[in-house]
């Protein structure tokens, strides 16, 4: 019997290490693992490497495991956010170092990362100081830049249900990240609203296949960043 | 004291100049700012389908009051609807519809734009400020025409058409067309071509705020 | 109104002209759209390339667009079929040249041509006789060999069902190469059992989104080639 | 006349002897001829994924009788089930699967097998042989773990255990373990290493078959 269910949140990143490297899904609020984010606080691991399209807002989520010192590195498309002090702070005082990689290369280098593509050549950024420090080459008279695939030690997603088997769909646009950092980590681990039975999902709608799925956590009412930068929070 | 009469267009009128140029189908992906307006002023009877690099094809209108969905967002992060036709999907795939060529038209703001089209529009360069790009550079290599929507000029009067960019570079010769409050230029390989001035504005007024020869017949 | 619907198969290949590289969705007869491919040879245009898994059985479909001597060269992966003498004939004779290429990397390809990347490096068949010719980088000490993005002048593929915006679902195992085919098509070109109004399919559930497609016809009862092969039925 | 007996184990006996080593939970593809006997031999207790190159994850046995689907089928063209938490995607993802090591092993039929892993099973060179390769070269180059199950011998009685390969490769060095009617073989880092005979097989009888050497305690 596969099941891939974990009890918690907590459970579920219990054996993240110091030094990871994490994939957190998301595109601002939407997609991002915010239960999973606070028990990877509460759970402690630090010196992380993220990888995420932005840094979070607020003093919630992301922004939170970042104000805790924990991240020493991020490879991201867009750090900066209305919302948030925590990062710039972090990035002036070089506690955190910055790769900034453009989005849709940050996606592509992902799923080339998770499906054994150790690098591709791109047209986006040639030209521009982003290209410096890389190969270039020419294809057809157009010049390209090569780029390497990412892989990481964890994948942190949110999905909107699962089965048992680790198969996911997710929630219009919270779907962003999700189906390529679930392919590219060693480790996936899938925050959902529900868990069903293997069998009771479409097989011709599944959107991440379980084989890219390791555990699955039912979070029924997860949290919206953007109440909780509104409520003033902050976590812990 | 008086403000001055406003010259040229406004962006309303800007945005409702570049939309007469956008063909009935097309594929197209407005960014943050001023291009936002451009669907406003869409022509009765042209259909456009919007993509938003976030991971949908048929966004609509940002929803009613209560009605959003903070998991129905565009690439500015802002709630918005799906509309019939809609589609999800994720970040590779929209992005390889950008880099592949899919996309007809991508509309952008600009801080410069050269006369052989390089545009910069992510970042002023300056030192401690926080680097952010998002996905401006695939939509510039990807998509099939660009154009840019912007004042003429900066806030402190500049130009903002150069001869070459002093900005970090987005991209290298994408720009194909501008619309901005003096004139609709077309990058041409000469350089910038004069299609339209915008009512009441002549020539030279354009030229003397535009830092690179501009064709008047291109 | 956007509406992507044809009348019918031959006017959807109406255009197609003598020299044309065209992708032809389907794994064995699975996702073959075999009233396009009729259509084709209706058509009359020749001297194309044919990119393909296979290269069909008996006289129909695939395999009688080859026996009517239209295609001066095949992409494949595995042009040998029980059913089929018609392509050992052909490439014997030198009438039709083969690129042989591995299933993973020929889809890859087919993806990386529509997503705008012109090349990429895989580890599938490094030191065999496919990697002759080409080029060849370790990256992380392992050894990879240099692949080029394909694309075609037109893609002929089967869906289960499209909206008016050519939004496509597929059945089951007839997916197959569809989706990757549709986005590497400069014309991509669908045969459906049933096209509904846009608005009318679920979209978290949109296989292939409609930017990719340019043109959808129902053909509401195809036949299976396997039953045509066992009746022994030839096309024209 | 009578036939000789059996020697070793049957095609049925190799694929339930490599039944036993696969752990539960595993994604497998299994590739045409013997390896497809796997599944009637797993162990009660585990449960194993089944992944079809051409789309498919939750692969189940083959259809009833007119209950077939033309469009629900194998690598090998036939005709399948899906399983509960059966899930259908397109090639290119399925070879994601492949080549980024998400599969756990596949089983896999050879021509010649080297002593360092090199896989032979795709083409016998033959000149005028039309060539056909399909999914294998991805398949080991990705997967996690190779097994191959084949005959010790070719029926003409040449060894199939090899030094180097002469067929022409389908991978460098990709093969982990070997299950013949002879015994069960790991490549290890000094080559073909014993691991077990089979029933009523001593270890002579497989090194005469076998054409490089084999270690008796690897």
């Amino acid at each position: 019997m596969i099941d891939k269910r974990v009890a918690s949140a907590a459970e579920a990143v219990s054996d993240i290490f110091d030094g990871a490297k994490i994939m957190f899904g998301g595109f601002g609020e939407a997609g991002s693992p915010i239960e999973l984010i606070h028990a990877l606080i509460d759970q402690g691991a630090t010196n992380l490497t993220m990888i995420s399209n932005n840094c979070g807002s607020g003093q919630v989520g992301l922004a939170a495991l970042l104000k805790a010192g924990r991240v020493s590195k991020v490879i991201c498309s867009f750090p900066r956010t209305a919302n948030s002090t925590v990062f710039p702070e972090l990035y002036r005082s070089g506690h955190t170092k910055l790769e900034l990689v453009p989005q849709g290369t940050l996606a592509e280098r992902i799923r080339a990362g998770g499906a054994g593509i150790p690098a591709f050549y791109t047209p986006s950024a040639v030209g521009t100081p982003l290209a410096e420090g890389k190969e270039s080459r020419e294809f057809a008279g157009r010049k390209y830049l090569l780029e390497h695939g990412l892989r990481a030690d964890f994948s942190l997603i949110k999905g909107r249900v699962a089965d048992t088997h680790g198969n996911i769909l997710y929630s219009k646009t919270a779907r962003n990240f999700g189906p390529v950092m679930a392919m590219a980590g060693k480790v996936t681990i899938v925050q959902v609203g529900e868990v069903v039975d293997a069998g009771q999902l479409d097989p011709e709608s599944i959107v991440t296949p379980g084989i890219f799925v390791d555990r699955v956590v039912a979070i029924a009412n997860p949290a919206h960043e953007s109440e909780l930068v509104a409520a003033g929070a902050s976590y812990p | 004291m008086t403000k001055p009469a406003v010259i040229g267009r406004t962006r309303e009128e800007m945005a409702q100049r570049l939309a007469q140029d956008i063909p009935d189908g097309s594929y197209v992906n407005l960014g943050i700012g001023i291009p936002e307006l451009v669907t406003k002023f869409v022509p009765a009877g042209r259909s456009l389908i919007y993509h938003t690099e976030n991971g949908m094809l048929g966004m609509g209108p940002a929803p009613k009051p209560n009605e959003g969905d903070p998991e129905l967002i565009n690439a500015g992060k802002q709630q918005v609807t799906a509309v019939p036709g809609a589609a999800y999907f994720h970040h590779a795939d929209s992005f390889a519809m950008i880099r592949g060529g899919h996309l007809d038209l991508c509309v952008l703001g600009a801080l410069q734009v050269a006369q052989n089209g390089d545009l910069a529009n992510w970042s002023t360069g300056e030192p401690g400020a926080i680097p952010a790009v998002g996905g401006a550079m695939d939509l510039v290599a990807g998509v099939k025409s660009v154009f840019v929507i912007t004042q003429h000029c900066t806030r402190e009067g500049e130009a903002k058409l150069v001869g070459k960019c002093t900005f970090p570079l987005t991209g290298l010769a994408v720009v194909n067309r501008i619309y901005t409050d003096l004139a609709v230029i077309e990058v041409t390989p000469n350089g910038f071509g004069l299609v339209e001035l915008s009512p009441g504005i002549d020539f030279d007024y354009v030229q003397e705020r535009t830092a690179a020869p501009l064709l008047r017949n291109p």
